[in-house]
């Protein structure tokens, strides 16, 4: 599959290529209208909740995306994710204003990117050790200086795009969300164009697959590298604030509970493409809501079976349609000019 | 080759000047009080071994490093280049050896690459960059697709995007650093044509290389590099190759391999319609059929890409065969796997000596246990044998001459001529029966160079088979007692080495048919 | 060399006031001696604010402390559950008199420290007696029941015919019993209801902490026209009561505690909260061990439903008395919550 | 050593492994130290005292016989993830998974445990270990081929997998596997019987002791055989291990399951040692302490072994700097982050106190990242 290089003209070879991929995808809608025609409200609350869960699985996976294409390994979507989430927590605490929290929250992911950044750029640190400073970090401060019992002002409720959100079913999938989701899908397909099509991802691609040839016109690779990672970071802030101010209000001790790993995992299986890794966090989210469905429809199994539901189907479809993948070249290595 | 029979006149406007260039790594002073001028319209020859300073001079005029010491004046103006974006503004192009292009973009996207013409939002008009890349090829005569993906374009055609990259920044001193490496001596030709319409139309262009014949046809003007300082700038005219090549290394070369004639026996290695793929499935060895016997030497000449990588990996096991046999003596060994055949006495030298012949962070001594390490006495039962791996260290590093600190040392920090005796020391330090080396030379500096030749042709004398695979015409014809020249994947003629003349070997290694 | 000289020192000064730094000055009177309560707490894995059980316990325990005029009364947390027996053993060493350990998981850490420690009194939170030991007194709830009072509420507010439960996970007995007698509650008022109920899929490190998750499912279930929420599993029940918050006409209980005070976000819907009164639960074992009545075995603790604050005037009068009814129900047998534990 | 080796030459020798050692202790030395004091300002910053917490943490860790014991047994699982972790980096694999492998030992090791009456102990907790450590490297066996034979990621592999451990342990625990002694109503398994139990020897766990044992095994393996050879080239240059007749396929595989025989290990001492028997939520999180371990060690097996201490003692000593001093543990992660930092980043460290090292120990792990 040839989604990692420059979108070619898609031609019926592109189709017979990823036959997979296209089949898939005609019985995922074809599943889809079926399952609406028999019940519509399951479907459109499954749906839903399909969007909600893998919200905060994309905006990471675009924050570890944005890294590796510019050659930075990131494990550290986690902690950023948790620095976000609690910054944009207490800053709804004490200033009571939503989107001052929110870009709090982003503005905190933005400073453990610029951490990552430092560590793996200017010290040249292992980046997978550099990520998992950030992990424990966030760990620790977040731990240590929650304080229970705050309240905040409330969070982000979801409001309706006008008569798109009339449509069936894909009115209230998509258009009836709060801001924050709203924000992550537009972020995957401006995230798409820019990396694709414009001079700041041609430059980025180049940094993360060969540094030394950016360098060598001109490109400075540091500053290259800075700016994704944190502009990742901001991601991940993101992805933090859409937990505290948008999915549930408060904040928890822990509460990312490894989504940013699941984000890693979802960087790899959407081949560090943005549209990629939207599918499959979209696959991601599905399988939970399902796995919640199947609950709900009293199906007599422990909820631990249904619970590995998610996980054993990405290793399914990982190991049976997807297989090697290929990263961008550079990444995780510290760029080192010779003589410079 | 070269229109001009007198070299151009000195007098022409100076638009690059270098004047006590120096530059010091750790442990090696690479550049030593550099001076160097360049004319406007000059191929400029800077000659010089592997580790002369070469690379470093002109990694510092291209804006790569700054000097320690020294200034640059281009075109009459004192200039300070912190880095290549600083140079290309003033006009100076590079094209590095190693190309510094992405593999996985397209050619437009390479040569825009820095200095994309964008739209509102940052947007890249790929179709007007296709045309602009169009438009360059057309006027400078370089034919080139602009969608093509770099990684699936042959290396003269990379060159040629390297080049137009150059051009696309609208250089007017354009610095090529060892372009003939991995052309055949008729692509060269075409490049040196190329070289004289661009400076027809005002270009000005240093030429590295270490290769004396082409300096000679091309150059008006030679500078030579040793140990970092400019030992001395001559004329085509007034030089010989042996002159050069003693300015060069600063002692009097054997440019010729002193070997006797060969005592070939029975065959040691046969090889019929091989038909292997490369990575992207295509086939790249059609019906490849050779033999090779004891006590000869069997040279394949060949431009790179043209299935020689993919023929000598399925001849030692690290790719599989799709079609074809392998013989070697008695057994069939068309399917067998790297451990089985190199148990069967077969020594190879890779092509990428970092890729596959060592492990850089090892030591030198783990290094040279590669593939014997579960032998005795370097294993016992699956456990290791330090004194003894450290025992044969020290011993191979004596006798193969091997600069290293110590047997300790990492692999990954000594120089390219001394990883590539590693290499050799392990492989020839063992029972062998056939020997395959694939472009053992490639470069490393002349002293290695001599080393490794004298090696592979003590081994011939002891009746070891030998297979060379190589792109350098010169290697070839001096130690070939056979030569097989290779196209498109398959063996077009193999000739006797009195019949292999430089012209006709060319001719093949270019694909046109003899007869 | 002179900075390393300098950071060995510095080493080594950090090294000493660590080895000083333990020692407190001697008070007068200390943990251990005759006559000194001392009151010490260990909590389950997790925090001592976390809006749960640990929470509440730690509040009734400076309740307690503050009653029968302790001389210290502190808490350490578990992080790791391998710790329990090591942090249970922190306040016998120092001579605490009464140990509160929280949760059916220390059960066993409980036991033993008792066994080890016969002087002193350990009121085990949710720990339910096999076998009394003397010196153990496992304060335990009908929490069946306080979810049976939320199911009948529920089901009795409920519009749509479809009410839903977000819990922790299945395999704390507690929760379990919360959800049964919920849905027996539900169903005693009208045996026609649709009851959503889900369990959290995770391990038990993240079932009580991933709010989440609490939140995603109960707008699944909104969304599917449950119109009463009964959350229930430490943060994850609690971001299911904020996220039924957002809904307009759904209402939320909470459990453990009241939950009116502890999230506040949720005020808009939460009617009450199926609690079990932990503090004076403790208050009362803390005065029997002042007192040398002691009780071993287990103590059931009042469980029930919290009031309804702000919402009172929007339950109906006929809803309130059977409520009343119910709860007299369950106090002489008369009404059974049908929830049977293993 | 050559016979003819003189007494200069052995002097020499020894003052080169002072100094080496010296280069290789200094570094987490200082940045043990620069943990501490950046621990201390966070600290005095929230209004705490650093030197009593710090003291505090120390007697917890260290005070008494039995807090070093349990600085020990905090220690035990953490050297055994560390090393599955370190074992599979050299291999040039990421596994994130050590955290599953480590709970199916725990739960099998708990049920050869509770399940065999009559065995002598000296074969019962030995054949429990190593049936903990085997289903630990069969579970390790799954990534290892999913990789090898579909390409799918270890990484993503391996996350999956833990949470599917999780899972299966909680389901046997309060399933077939549940202990059903009357008035029990806890998911978990019975106890096992005491012939499975491993003792401590004095103040010193038997665990301990096979942890130690376990990473002298790994470095053998890793630096003295052929096997362990074979590892290391595929981790570093799997082209040359190749291109050496080394089937990389197989090193893949087999190094996943010996990382998983390592964790799962650690999960049957924990259940044998510790626990007494599988519990849900007993072993959290020891996997994920294993990469910070790893890495602190350098992926080296003796490196492994300071470094779990370090974690094990700030994690033992944490409940008392609670009691005494009132600080929150939590303040020994960002120590700990500050630690693991000041270690990689040795650039700054070695600036600081002069010393001029080579990069020869320079930690390069993401370079696996790329997979083969």
């Amino acid at each position: 599959m040839e989604l990692t290089a420059v979108p070619r003209k898609i031609s019926t070879n592109w189709f017979i290529k990823n036959r997979w991929l296209v089949l898939i995808f005609i019985i995922i809608i074809g599943s889809i209208a079926y399952a609406y025609a028999v019940n519509g409200r399951v479907t459109t609350a499954v749906l839903a909740s399909t969007l909600r869960q893998s919200t905060p699985l994309v905006l990471g996976a675009l924050c570890g995306l944005i890294c590796e294409r510019s050659g930075v390994i990131n494990i550290g979507i986690e902690g950023q994710m948790l620095m976000g989430a609690f910054l944009a927590f207490m800053a709804n605490v004490y200033l009571g204003n939503l989107w001052v929290a929110l870009a709090i929250g982003i503005l905190a992911g933005a400073l453990m990117g610029l951490l990552l950044a430092f560590m793996s750029v200017t010290l040249k640190m292992d980046q997978i050790i550099g990520g998992t400073v950030i992990n424990i970090l966030a760990i620790g401060l977040t731990g240590y200086f929650y304080i229970s019992g705050l309240t905040t002002q409330g969070k982000f409720q979801p409001f309706a795009l006008g008569p798109l959100a009339e449509i069936p079913l894909i009115g209230p999938v998509f258009f009836k969300n709060p801001p924050i989701t709203y924000m992550a899908i537009v972020i995957v397909f401006v995230l798409h164009y820019v990396l694709f099509y414009t001079r700041w991802g041609l430059r980025t691609r180049a940094v993360g697959e060969h540094p030394s040839a950016a360098d060598t016109v001109g490109i400075n690779v540091y500053k290259m590298r800075y700016i994704n990672v944190t502009i990742g970071g901001m991601l991940a802030g993101l992805a933090g604030a859409f937990l505290t101010l948008e999915g549930v209000g408060t904040f928890e001790r822990g509460m990312t509970n490894g989504r940013g790993f699941l984000a890693l995992a979802i960087m790899i299986f959407g081949k560090w493409t943005p549209l990629g890794a939207w599918g499959a966090a979209f696959l991601f989210g599905f399988t939970y809501a399902i796995q919640t469905q199947l609950q709900f429809m009293g199906v007599n199994l422990p909820p631990q079976f249904i619970g590995s539901l998610p996980y054993i189907l990405t290793i399914l479809v990982l190991a049976g349609f997807v297989g090697r993948s290929r990263p961008p070249a550079a990444e995780g290595k510290p760029y080192e000019k010779e003589g410079g | 080759m070269s229109d001009r029979l007198s070299p151009i006149a000195d007098d022409a406007p100076i638009v690059l000047e270098a004047k006590g260039i120096t530059k010091q790594f750790p442990g090696v002073l690479a550049n030593d009080q550099v001076d160097l001028v360049l004319h406007r319209g000059e191929i400029l020859a800077m000659l010089g071994e592997n580790g002369a300073g070469k690379s470093t001079l002109m990694s510092i005029l291209s804006g790569l490093y700054t000097p320690d010491a020294g200034e640059i004046w281009i075109k009459g103006e004192h200039v300070t280049l912190h880095s290549p974006g600083d140079a290309i503004i003033r006009g100076v192009g590079m094209v590095y050896q190693h190309f510094q292009l992405v593999p996985v973009m397209t050619v437009a996207e390479n040569v825009i690459l820095g200095a994309e013409v964008v739209k509102a939002g940052g947007y890249i008009d790929i179709r007007e960059a296709n045309r602009r890349v169009r438009e360059l090829s057309k006027q400078y005569g370089l034919e080139i697709d602009p969608t093509a993906v770099i990684e699936d374009l042959p290396v003269g055609l990379q060159q040629r995007v390297e080049i137009i990259k150059a051009l696309y920044r609208q250089a007017d001193i354009l610095i090529l650093d060892e372009p003939t490496a991995v052309l055949t001596p008729q692509e060269s030709n075409e490049l040196f044509q190329i070289m004289h319409q661009l400076t027809a139309q005002g270009v000005s262009i240093i030429f590295i290389t270490h290769k004396l014949k082409e300096v000679l046809t091309v150059a008006d003007r030679i500078v030579v590099l040793r140990g970092g300082k400019a030992v001395g700038t001559v004329y085509p005219a007034e030089s010989t190759e042996a002159s050069l090549a003693e300015l060069m290394v600063g002692r009097k070369v054997i440019l010729q391999v002193d070997k006797k004639r060969a005592q070939p026996g029975k065959t040691v290695l046969k090889i019929e319609n091989l038909e292997v793929l490369d990575e992207r499935k295509h086939k790249v060895v059609k019906g490849l059929s050779l033999d090779v016997r004891e006590g000869e030497i069997l040279a394949v000449a060949g431009v790179q890409g043209n299935g020689q990588r993919e023929f000598v990996e399925a001849l030692t096991g690290l790719r599989p065969v799709v079609g074809g046999h392998i013989f070697i003596e008695d057994e069939e060994t068309t399917h067998s796997i790297p451990r089985k055949i190199s148990e069967l006495d077969v020594a190879h030298i890779p092509e990428d000596r970092e890729k596959h012949g060592l492990v850089m962070p090892y030591s030198v001594a783990d290094n040279l246990v590669l593939n014997r390490y579960f032998h005795e006495p370097f294993s016992h039962r699956a456990v290791l044998n330090r004194d003894a791996i450290a025992e044969n260290g020290r011993n191979l590093v004596k006798e193969f001459d091997v600069r290293t600190p110590s047997i300790e040392t990492h692999a990954g920090s000594l120089s390219g001529g001394n990883k590539q005796k590693v290499i050799v020391a392990r492989e020839l330090s063992r029972p062998v029966k056939l020997l395959v080396a694939n472009q053992p030379t490639r470069g490393i500096d002349v002293g290695s160079i001599e080393f490794i030749h004298n090696q592979i042709v003590a081994q011939r004398d002891a009746g070891v088979a030998v297979l060379l695979v190589s792109a350098e015409l010169d290697e070839v014809l001096s130690l070939a007692d056979r030569v097989a020249v290779m196209f498109d994947g398959h063996i077009v003629k193999t000739l006797p080495i009195e019949e292999a003349t430089r012209e006709r070997v060319g001719l093949l290694m270019a694909g046109s048919e003899e007869e | 060399m002179k900075r390393i000289a300098l950071l060995l020192t510095g080493l080594l000064l950090l090294a000493l006031m660590a080895a000083c730094g333990g020692q407190k000055p001697a008070a007068e009177k200390k943990c251990g001696d005759e006559g000194v309560i001392c009151i010490g707490l260990v909590t389950d894995v997790g925090k001592i604010d976390d809006k749960s059980f640990n929470q509440s316990s730690w509040e009734g325990t400076q309740q307690a402390a503050k009653e029968v005029g302790a001389l210290e009364v502190k808490y350490v947390e578990t992080t790791d559950a391998k710790d329990y027996a090591a942090n249970i053993k922190q306040f016998t060493d120092q001579g605490y008199n009464i140990i509160v350990t929280i949760g059916f998981g220390m059960g066993e850490a409980t036991a033993e420290a008792a066994a080890a420690n016969p002087k002193v009194h350990f009121i085990g939170v949710d720990q339910f007696q096999g076998e009394a030991i003397p010196n153990v007194a496992g304060l335990v709830f009908h929490e069946d029941q306080a979810g049976y009072l939320a199911g009948v509420l529920a089901a009795s507010m409920s519009q749509s015919g479809v009410v839903a439960s977000v819990l922790g996970t299945n395999l704390v007995p507690p929760v379990v019993a919360f959800n049964e007698g919920y849905l027996n509650g539900a169903r005693s008022v009208n045996p026609n209801i649709k009851i959503i109920d889900t369990y959290h899929p995770g391990g038990l490190d993240v079932a009580f902490t991933d709010p989440e998750w609490g939140a995603t499912t109960a707008q699944q279930a909104i969304d599917q026209g449950a119109d009463v929420i009964f959350g229930a599993g430490g943060n994850t029940g609690n971001g299911a009561l904020i996220q039924a918050a957002g809904n307009e006409g759904v209402w939320c209980i909470g459990v453990d505690t009241d939950q009116w005070e502890t999230v506040p976000e949720a005020h808009p819907c939460l009617i009450s909260s199926a609690v079990k009164l932990i503090p004076p639960g403790i208050v009362d074992l803390v005065k029997m061990s002042k007192d040398g009545k002691f009780p071993s075995g287990n103590y059931f603790g009042a469980a029930g439903l919290a009031p309804f604050h702000d919402h009172e005037s929007a339950i109906p009068q006929e809803v309130k008395d059977l409520l009343e009814k119910t709860k007299a129900g369950l106090l002489d047998g008369s009404i059974s919550t049908g929830y049977n534990p293993g | 050593m050559a016979t003819d080796t003189t007494s200069n030459e052995t002097v020499n020798r020894t003052a080169r492994y002072l100094r080496k050692a010296w280069q290789g202790i200094s570094v987490p030395l200082v940045a043990v130290l620069l943990g501490l004091i950046i621990g201390a300002l966070l600290l005095l910053v929230s209004g705490a005292q650093p030197l009593s917490a710090y003291g505090a943490l120390f007697e917890g860790a260290f005070g008494t016989p039995a807090a070093i014991q349990r600085t020990l047994e905090k220690a035990t699982p953490l050297i055994f993830a560390g090393l599955a972790v370190a074992f599979a980096f050299k291999a040039g694999l990421f596994n994130i998974g050590a955290q599953g492998q480590l709970l199916i030992g725990a739960v099998v090791a708990a049920y050869v445990g509770f399940s065999i009456q009559g065995l002598p102990a000296i074969i019962h907790a030995p054949l429990a270990l190593l049936i903990g450590g085997l289903a630990g490297a069969l579970y390790g066996f799954i990534p290892g081929a999913l990789k090898t034979y579909t390409g799918a990621h270890e990484v993503i592999t391996t996350i999956m997998l833990n949470y599917v451990a999780i899972n299966i342990t909680d389901y046997l625990a309060d399933g077939p596997w549940k202990d059903m002694t009357p008035g029990n109503i806890v998911a978990r398994t019975p106890k096992i019987f005491p012939s499975a139990v491993l003792p401590s020897l004095g103040n010193i766990p038997t665990g301990f002791i096979l942890a130690l044992l376990a990473a002298v095994v790994a470095w053998w393996i890793l630096y003295r055989t052929t096997l362990g050879y074979e590892i290391r080239t595929v981790g570093l240059n799997s082209s040359a291990a190749q291109y050496a007749g080394i089937r990389v396929a197989k090193i893949v595989i087999l190094s996943m399951m010996i990382s998983g025989f390592l964790a799962g290990m650690g999960g049957a001492v924990e259940t044998q040692g510790i626990n007494g028997r599988f519990q849900p939520g007993f072993n959290t999180g020891i996997g994920f302490d294993g990469i910070t371990i790893a890495l602190l060690g350098k992926t080296n097996p003796f490196g492994v072994i300071p470094a779990a201490l370090l974690l094990g003692a700030m994690r033992a000593g944490s409940s008392k700097m609670q009691f005494s001093a009132g600080v929150a543990p939590e303040i020994t992660d960002v120590i700990t982050a500050v630690i693991l930092f000041f270690v990689a980043a040795d650039i700054i460290v070695k600036t600081l106190i002069r010393q001029r090292g080579t990069d020869d120990d320079k930690v390069t792990l993401s370079t696996g990242w790329s997979g083969h």
